[in-house]
């Protein structure tokens, strides 16, 4: 066990995941990755290609052009940084580049804010990449390892985007269990594209795409963004029987014969496994839902766990603004065609960093006990 | 060089969808003749992407990759490095407009000469946005009427001067920076071949007419790109090693002779062709000026 | 080009070449036509053809009418004047 | 659990001295957490950071209000408008570097003229190193040697002998105080 930042967890992860390429762009609370990678390479600890690149936009683009001759490679943002790289995305996902992404979640200005929150990787729920959420430096270290082989897997190829949440992860040291190059090998086969840029055969990459064949290469992502449930499914299995470490799509938390649940992603759910203890001692039948997987949207299994309840909070640290949070939007909708729908609040909560406090939890467990509680309630929020 | 040193492999197949007479798409095939097949060509949104790679169509026989419009040097940074992991010699080459290259493109194009990456980058300067409907562009010339900058009772067409992106390139330092015209394609090529022998961020500026966008016969398109640079309107020079040289320095036409038989110059009086041949003068003194020092700055 | 949707390459990847499908012949409104007792075999019309239609065998020049569009840089630029645009049949 | 709180100015060391304390306490079979206040501070600002020691795993991830040690590094922060250093502290501990004398009411004192330590054994007035020596001689969930075994492969030798040095006088100078 050693103590390790966030960034740490991430960096020794990319290392000892034999990446080729790494382009990146500094902006708080990433840099740190980025540095520390630099610095294994400049200490001979890494063989990879660093490109200091002048953008996100071009940390992406490059990063693309390397994974497009079949090279691994690696980049990583958050906030407005994400935002910058956006339109590169979908471009990765429709080229069908397996390209991994670390996002230290960070809110979208204005007002400028470096601090956390999820609307930067949130927002980009329909670009095509898949989007695991990290609960800790253990997490975010492990998903960014098994995010390769989930991308890489020929039913899949699909950029990955690893969350954790900046500051509250990214600068926090605890306990980590890094898994070493040897170990990493053995789970993950090295990266053979077939289809890449080489002069021996000269594709062409990147076509026009008319509307005769735009909607079947759509599909196809589409297609393998469902592959990708099961190779995640497989690959969390695969992660366990190597480290002992367990992973699910969702994970429960003392939910038996729960009637009240909350559902949360990333680093706040931590805190709302102490909440769900201490109410337990007081004898309420409270549990948690951690979502760990956000694309591909693990409707059936959310909706086979969550209709077991009557009432669930979902907790966003993020605000679409006129529609309540990102999460409680996709919740919802898994669960329309439910006979016996349970009732569903969402709270919004921890926007640019504020603390989401033990307190916070009180109040939304209360509020979920009320039942004429709002649909959408701000929580620590000063009115 | 001659016309016999230019190899007969054509890596560009024919059926790509280019207006008739397009001189753009004949710098593209000319300038992969001396790139030869190992090559990778990176492209960003523009009318040479869309022409040669209308899906289920390609043009390119070597490898190809187009991403977005405003990241060209960026994708080839990456191509660049992923090759060096590989241990592959493979020429990474940029075919990008004056739009994806002066505009939209500048910041990650500056970016990648600082890095001194290994690639050549060609922009193929066609004066606007002709892909999306011939619009207006930093490479627009002075006085053209364009969609964007039309010409009217209260304007002359485009009201600023070109920008002048050689210059900006060579102030990165880069080790070889050069304007061709497809009007005089051996000393292009011959350009194009010396660029490939020097390692670093190369940065070719070719001026290729276009009819359709300047409203001229799809027959005219190399005539038009002699009579600019022999009016000097616009100019071939070298920049090797920070040793600046002219490579033709035969003014002998007025401005007019090449404006007039364009239709985006129609509306010119007398007095903006007066006011365009003046600074002509003047820019072409100057160039001469950096030729005889043998430096730019 | 007809597609064939059962063999679609992963993210729109296409194998080189493939515009020759594409006939730009009939683009055309005129057409060169090359007088051989002017043509010196130069190549300048070789040279000089944005779409590389320009044939050159055994130093004998001949046009791919498959794929001509009928520009007439060629009549513009060959320096024996032994290229004529005619009009289209 | 322990929650510990680090008060110092930008470049003396406070977060570094979270995480010391953090990766130690790992050697001694703790879960722990070390996280700095997450801001944009700059050299010569307030700095606070933080630490939660704890024989179970932790699982809270908000920010420390009550801590039950705090951890003066600088003695300019006490009178800082902006840094109220014994905000949340209950009936706490807390450890000041300060050469003239200082009581806080309600709470347990220990003071300790850092600056001075820090200047005779590292040659600058870093006194992180030196704060973790006088808090170790308080504090018994944290071994000596673990503090130095992390020394040592944190920093190179020659550093890390000065900081070894620091940490020992201030141990032995505070376990004259503490009975």
């Amino acid at each position: 066990m050693q103590g390790m930042t966030g960034h740490m967890a991430v960096a020794t992860a990319v290392k000892n995941s034999s990446v080729d390429v790494v382009a990146a762009y500094p902006i708080t609370p990433q840099s740190e990755i980025v540095e520390i990678i630099a610095k294994f390479i400049a200490d001979g600890e890494m063989d990879c290609e660093y490109i200091p690149v002048e953008s996100e936009h071009s940390a992406l683009s490059a990063v693309i052009g390397a994974s497009a001759c079949g090279v691994r490679t690696f980049t990583a943002s958050c906030g407005p940084g994400v935002a910058l790289f956006h339109e590169l995305i979908p471009c990765a996902s429709g080229l069908r580049l397996p390209i991994v992404t670390a996002i230290t979640n960070r809110s979208y200005s204005a007002p400028i804010s470096i601090w956390s929150d999820h609307i930067d990787a949130l927002a980009q729920r329909d670009s095509g990449a898949i989007q695991m959420f990290c609960e800790s430096n253990q997490e975010a270290h492990d998903s960014t390892i098994m995010a390769y082989k989930i991308c890489e897997n020929k039913n899949v190829l699909l950029p990955a985007m690893v969350s954790l949440d900046g500051f509250i992860l990214s600068h926090t040291v605890e306990p980590v269990n890094p898994l070493d190059n040897e170990t990493i090998k053995s789970f993950l086969p090295e990266l053979d594209l077939e289809y890449r840029l080489d002069s021996e055969n000269p594709y062409t990459i990147g076509p026009v795409g008319g509307p005769n064949i735009y909607m079947e290469l759509k599909y196809q992502q589409e297609k393998a963004m469902n592959n990708a449930m099961g190779t995640i499914r497989k690959t969390f299995k695969e992660f366990e029987e190597i480290t002992g470490r367990k992973y699910d799509l969702i994970e429960e938390y003392r939910t038996e014969d729960a009637e009240t649940v909350i559902l949360t992603i990333g680093a706040i759910t931590t805190t709302a496994r102490l909440i769900v203890d201490e109410l337990r001692k007081e004898g309420e039948k409270v549990g948690l839902i951690k979502l760990k997987v956000f694309r591909p949207f693990p409707k059936e299994e959310l909706k086979k766990i969550l209709s077991r309840f009557e009432k669930i909070g979902v907790i966003d640290k993020n605000i679409g603004f006129g529609s309540g949070g990102i999460v409680a939007h996709e919740v919802k909708s898994c669960l329309y065609d439910l006979d016996n729908k349970p009732i569903i609040k969402n709270f919004i909560v921890g926007l640019g960093g504020r603390d989401v406090t033990y307190d916070n939890f009180r109040t939304i467990f209360k509020l979920l006990g009320d039942n004429n509680s709002k649909e959408i309630t701000w929580v620590g929020v000063n009115l | 060089m001659k016309i016999t040193d230019i190899p007969k492999e054509e890596y560009l197949a024919p059926g790509a969808r280019a207006c008739a007479g397009c001189p753009e798409l004949l710098a593209l095939r000319l300038a992969l003749k001396i790139c030869g097949e190992d090559t990778i060509v990176v492209a960003p949104t523009g009318c040479m992407e869309v022409i040669t790679t209308i899906y289920p169509e390609t043009a390119w026989r070597v490898p190809f990759i187009h991403v977005a419009f405003e990241n060209a040097a960026a994708v080839a940074s990456g191509i660049e490095n992923a090759m060096k992991r590989k241990g592959k010699k493979t020429n990474i080459v940029v075919f990008a407009g004056d739009g994806a290259t002066a505009d939209i493109g500048f910041q990650s194009l500056s970016g990648a000469i600082e890095r001194e990456h290994n690639i050549l980058y060609i922009c193929t300067d066609n004066e606007a946005y002709a892909n999306t409907g011939k619009q207006r562009s930093g490479t627009t010339p002075y006085g053209a009427s364009t969609t964007t900058s039309p010409a009217g009772k209260y304007s002359i067409g485009k009201p600023e001067e070109k920008k002048n992106m050689p210059f900006i390139v060579a102030a990165h330092g880069a080790p070889y920076i050069a304007t061709a015209s497809i009007g005089y394609p051996f000393d292009f090529l011959k350009k194009v071949k010396k660029a490939l022998s020097i390692k670093g961020f190369k940065y070719l500026h070719v001026h290729a007419p276009c009819p359709t966008g300047w409203g001229f016969h799809s027959k005219d398109g190399i005539k038009i790109a002699k009579l600019a640079v022999q009016s000097g309107l616009w100019t071939l020079y070298e920049i090797e090693n920070k040793k600046f040289k002219m490579n033709y320095k035969n003014k002998k036409i007025p401005v007019k002779d090449y404006l007039n038989i364009q239709k985006r110059f129609k509306h010119l009086s007398d007095i903006e062709i007066e006011h365009i041949q003046k600074r002509t003068d003047t820019s072409w003194e100057e160039l001469l000026e950096h030729n005889n020092k043998k430096i730019l700055i | 080009m007809t597609l064939d949707y059962n063999n679609i390459i992963i993210g729109g990847v296409l194998p080189p070449g493939t515009s020759v499908e594409n006939k730009t012949g009939g683009w055309r409104t005129y057409k060169p036509i090359i007088d051989y007792e002017n043509c010196n075999s130069c190549l300048f019309c070789w040279l000089y053809c944005p779409d590389g239609v320009v044939i050159v065998e055994d130093d004998k020049i001949t046009i791919d009418y498959d794929f001509c569009k009928g520009c007439g840089i060629c009549e513009v630029e060959c320096p024996k004047n032994a290229i004529k645009m005619i009009e289209e049949d | 659990m322990d929650e510990i709180r680090l008060h110092g100015r930008g470049g003396q060391g406070a977060v570094t001295a979270a995480e010391i304390l953090a990766i130690a306490s790992l050697k001694e079979g703790k879960f722990c957490q070390a996280f700095p206040f997450f801001g944009p501070e700059k050299r010569g600002a307030p700095v606070t950071s933080y630490v939660r020691i704890s024989d179970s795993e932790i699982k809270t991830r908000t920010q420390i209000y009550n801590p039950n040690y705090v951890m003066v590094l600088d003695p300019t922060v006490i009178n800082d408008p902006t840094v109220d250093v014994v905000q949340g502290l209950d009936d706490g501990t807390i450890i000041v570097n300060t050469k003239e004398p200082i009581e806080f009411e309600g709470q347990n004192t220990y003071t300790i003229d850092a600056t001075k330590l820090a200047i005779e054994t590292l040659g600058v007035p870093i006194t992180n190193t030196v704060m973790i020596g006088a808090f170790l001689a308080i504090y018994d969930n944290i071994s000596l040697d673990s503090v130095i075994s992390i020394i040592s492969e944190r920093f190179p030798k020659k550093l890390a002998d000065k900081n070894i040095l620091a940490v020992k006088r201030a141990y032995d100078e505070m376990k004259k105080v503490v009975v």
